[in-house]
């Protein structure tokens, strides 16, 4: 059994307790997209705003528990001024890395994953989720929600 | 008279060893550990007389026909049933709502007409009446809360003018609060409408009686009753089970089935379609046996001094920096305690007490409606049952502390 | 591969005396008996990891859910499904067609339209139709028999005119019969019509692959396959029960709950509302493995030598004094045998049987459409599973005599 | 466990293979009913006539097993001739030796069983089954048609 110090890393606190680029967009002309943990009532709202193929500008807000706020701060750190590209890239290995059942991955994704160039950086500090599997959707529910977002702005 | 002191002896998962701790179960209001006879007797059932019911000629098909009625009987008897025919099984408490729903519901319920639920139901009184009002247009009413987490019952009268059918808990499983059943059922009754109780939370813990509570339909779970998964109950008054329409469609719960159409068969059989869930209902029987041989005001007395104590303790240790959802008054509650610990998150206050062995539950407890009206996301929700004892609480209280240190913002 | 010739053992209900006679069960067909492995399952649930599953972060709930999770996996491959999330849990099979019935019958099924059925089906696969098709005033038609018990298909295209839905056993519960099911299939979906397949005696005795049988939705259940009561399942291909709405509404099966309404879960939780049968979804995860530790194969195999030594043994000794039903030919056939014998009546001879402690049915199984086809008000079934063996035919055998010579007319 | 010979009494199988009053009156003008067993499938039809408030005479047609073909055939040659107040009382006396659970019963129905002054006779041959209480409503079976018969003429 899996320790808390393999859960709760003093980064992880870290950015729960200070998290980065909270707030709201105005939207429009930001993009808003809601997302909610059914298991547990974990809320995120992500609004965010494109230039030139590029994250300019992101926010997070919601409500939920240390692991989903930490996360949320994390990812809004690493995907700002990115491209989409690269944001879908990194998400892939970032949910790669929060998969359990490796085998039930997408073998597309895991082999973009696998030969993608970016670093997780503060990210990989979540690996220790995966040991506590009811943990991982709160982990990925940011991420989830960005995604939709894209989605929704590409549809 | 107390209750055992070795009661924990009896359920062989209150042994089990968690995280190098002795396992402190605090989760009963999600579903309740189960007694040596409890599972004794599904075992007994499967190596000695199983077999098909009902329609056997031959003596074990007899005797598993003879073990699952004598279960029906014990559990018409323990919640004062006039017959064991009002005793419908099911497979959970949400099942018996939604064939209260449909088979009731699809008969009496179209545009005009309004059921009236409550503020602190859980999605198994909500979201079957949905389902129907979305097909039907017919409106569902809530009955709002006071700051205390008891029903507001100022403007009852309004509320119920062209109702047809109140649902309501007789307790709740995020507050604990305990409603005033009989008082709203009678007034229910004087404006024409039905009363369906949600016991699930209810007739594990408290002396039950339908007749004082005034229900007609009453619905709750053996699961959180030391019964075993996979069985659920419909208890309803025998002339307004008669009047209902067949609700699932299949073996058993015909007389006669021809090319053109098919007979439904005499009470409880009727709500009993295909084959029913044979070793659960024999545990639920033993289940009741074994409450039974506690007695439920003993239980309710333990469960209500054990309450009590947590109060006081939590109270004691932390004051202001915590709140437990929900009436004050351990007489007015069951044992089921929503805490709000300083800021800390209830996944993460869970997380951190799964760590020492301590089960509590972490999350919005199947009643989004009722988290919103906390403002909140989820509640972590400890809760006691009868072998629960003084150790439990303890427990509890002294690993709050270490994940405030952890996680207060 | 044959089974080992041991296998009783590993079932403590055949190692019952009844009547002073070790017990001889024959009404597999109605219920099969449960080996060890499934019982100690279910008590190693409860004795260790008893707790709701979905929605507790703590050690043992997570544990419960893992478990549960991974018997739906084994359940998808063991029937050849795509993957776990269209397996869907019920209470068994007849829940399963009320809840095709209801939801998919329900979005699709209005007047003029037509369900496709059999003469030979059972009655979980006829009344869910009736009572839909009484609200929604679509027609239910017929496949008839041949003399022999077969699928009567020389009209089948014209059967399948205007059918959006073809329902069919894949093996009779009353003649033993296995039908086409994939040359029905093929056809109905050139027709444009969905097919539902009841498995309920299917999956327990032959290898399954739902892709080979080409259904759309296949109905089963389980405690006819080593596994214990209160549990079924419907399978359905994934864009299916995605377009399909939900049955039953309660916990678990919502995304999000609000006064308004509510957004259903994402498959196989949108079907499966309340707690689960949790402890029967672990046994059925151990009726699978005990299944696949023996092999599918080994099992049909078992079962066509057993009952061709049955076919001809009652032959042999009665000759013209006997008729079964249903086809002659052993590979075409399950072990169900309907045994008409002189004119003595099922209900005497099967009390006769239990004197000498054979377990038959009398009756008429479920299926009156087929018993008035067939001209009887009820049959006398032995049926065979895969811990019977020559000893108990050679029992079966050895006691018509003594009841002919008492009731023949 | 009671033996076979508890349940088919020699003048049970007499009965049995030499069912009286077999067959079916006219009707109109006799009276018909149809009664049948929902776990076995046993079905028996009543056909009778009433001449001054007598059973004058009465039919019995239908399948079924021995149990129930022979208490029909018993019942048949108790009841011709009776008078329906008689024919009440007599059905009260035999459902009551049919009944398992006494307590069950409906006091004054023990009652006026009790002090009937009638003898059941070839009935009595039936009381074994009580011993196997799925054959029961196999016995009472001819017994409650009879009895739905009249309550529908008497509606
Ligand atoms: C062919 C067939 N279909 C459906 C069923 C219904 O199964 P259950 O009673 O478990 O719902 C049965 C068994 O009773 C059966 O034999
Ligand atoms: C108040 C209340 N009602 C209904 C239910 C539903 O019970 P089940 O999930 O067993 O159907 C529960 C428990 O989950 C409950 O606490």
């Amino acid at each position: 059994m899996p320790g808390l110090e393999d859960l709760y890393k003093e980064i992880i606190l870290d950015h729960y307790k200070n998290p980065r680029n909270r707030g709201e967009l105005e939207s429009p002309p930001a993009h808003k997209t809601e997302g909610f943990n059914p298991l547990c009532g974990d809320e995120v709202t992500v609004t965010f705003e494109l230039r030139d193929d590029s994250l300019a500008e992101l926010r997070i807000a919601g409500q939920g528990c240390s692991i989903s706020q930490a996360s949320a701060s994390m990812m809004s750190a690493a995907v700002q001024g990115k491209s989409i590209s690269e944001v879908r890239d990194l998400s892939r290995e970032f949910k790669s890395m929060m998969s359990i059942h490796e085998e039930s991955i997408d073998p597309k994704e895991l082999d973009s994953a696998s030969t993608a160039t970016f670093q997780l950086g503060d990210l990989e500090a979540l690996k220790g989720v995966v040991k506590f599997p009811v943990r991982i959707k709160c982990a990925t529910l940011s991420w989830n929600t960005l995604l939709t977002g894209l989605d929704e702005l590409e549809a | 008279m107390n209750l055992p002191s070795d009661l924990k002896e009896q359920f062989p998962l209150l042994s089990q060893v968690i995280n190098d701790h002795q396992i402190v179960y605090l989760d009963s209001a999600a579903s309740s550990q189960k007694p040596d006879s409890v599972i004794e007797a599904m075992n007994d059932y499967y190596r000695t007389i199983n077999a098909n019911v009902h329609r056997g000629a031959y003596e074990i098909a007899a005797q598993a026909t003879e073990a699952m009625e004598t279960s029906r009987g014990q559990i018409a008897t323990f919640i004062g049933a006039n017959s064991a025919s009002e005793i419908v099984f099911t497979k959970n408490a949400t099942e018996s709502f939604n064939l209260v729903a449909r088979s009731w519901g699809g008969q009496n319920l179209s545009e005009g007409d309004t059921v009236l639920i409550t503020d602190m139901e859980h999605h198994a009184n909500i979201v079957p009446w949905q389902i129907l009002g979305a097909e039907r247009g017919f409106e569902i009413r809530w009955i709002p809360l006071t700051s205390d987490g008891l029903l507001d019952l100022t403007q009852l009268d309004q509320l119920l003018d062209g109702v047809k059918m109140v649902s309501v808990t007789a307790m709740s499983n995020v507050l604990g609060t305990l409603n005033p059943v009989r008082e709203i059922a009678d007034r229910a009754h004087e404006a024409g409408a039905l009363v369906t109780v949600d016991a699930s939370q209810y007739v594990p813990h408290l002396p039950t009686d339908v007749n004082d509570l005034g229900a007609d339909l009453m619905c709750f779970t053996g699961h959180k009753m030391c019964g075993p998964t996979g069985i659920g109950v419909l208890w309803g008054r025998e002339e307004i089970l008669d009047s209902m329409p067949p609700f699932l469609g299949g073996g058993e719960m015909i007389l006669d089935v021809r090319k053109d159409g098919f007979t439904p068969n005499e009470l409880p059989h009727k709500f009993e379609a295909g084959t029913p869930p044979i070793a659960e209902i024999i545990g639920l029987g033993a289940a009741v046996s074994f409450l039974e041989s506690l007695g439920m005001t003993a239980i309710r007395q333990h469960e209500i001094r054990l309450t009590e104590y947590a109060l006081n303790a939590l109270d004691d240790r932390y004051g202001d920096e915590l709140t437990i959802h929900g009436p004050k008054d351990a007489s007015q509650r069951g044992g089921v305690l929503s805490i709000q610990y300083r800021d800390v998150h209830p996944h993460d206050l869970s997380q951190v007490l799964d760590q020492r062995g301590i089960c509590i539950r972490a999350g919005h407890h199947c009643a989004k409606p009722l988290m919103r009206e906390l403002g909140v996301g989820a509640t972590a929700r400890a809760s006691l049952y009868l072998y629960n004892d003084e150790s439990d609480i303890d427990a509890l209280v002294d690993s709050l502390e270490p994940a405030g240190e952890m996680f207060a913002l």
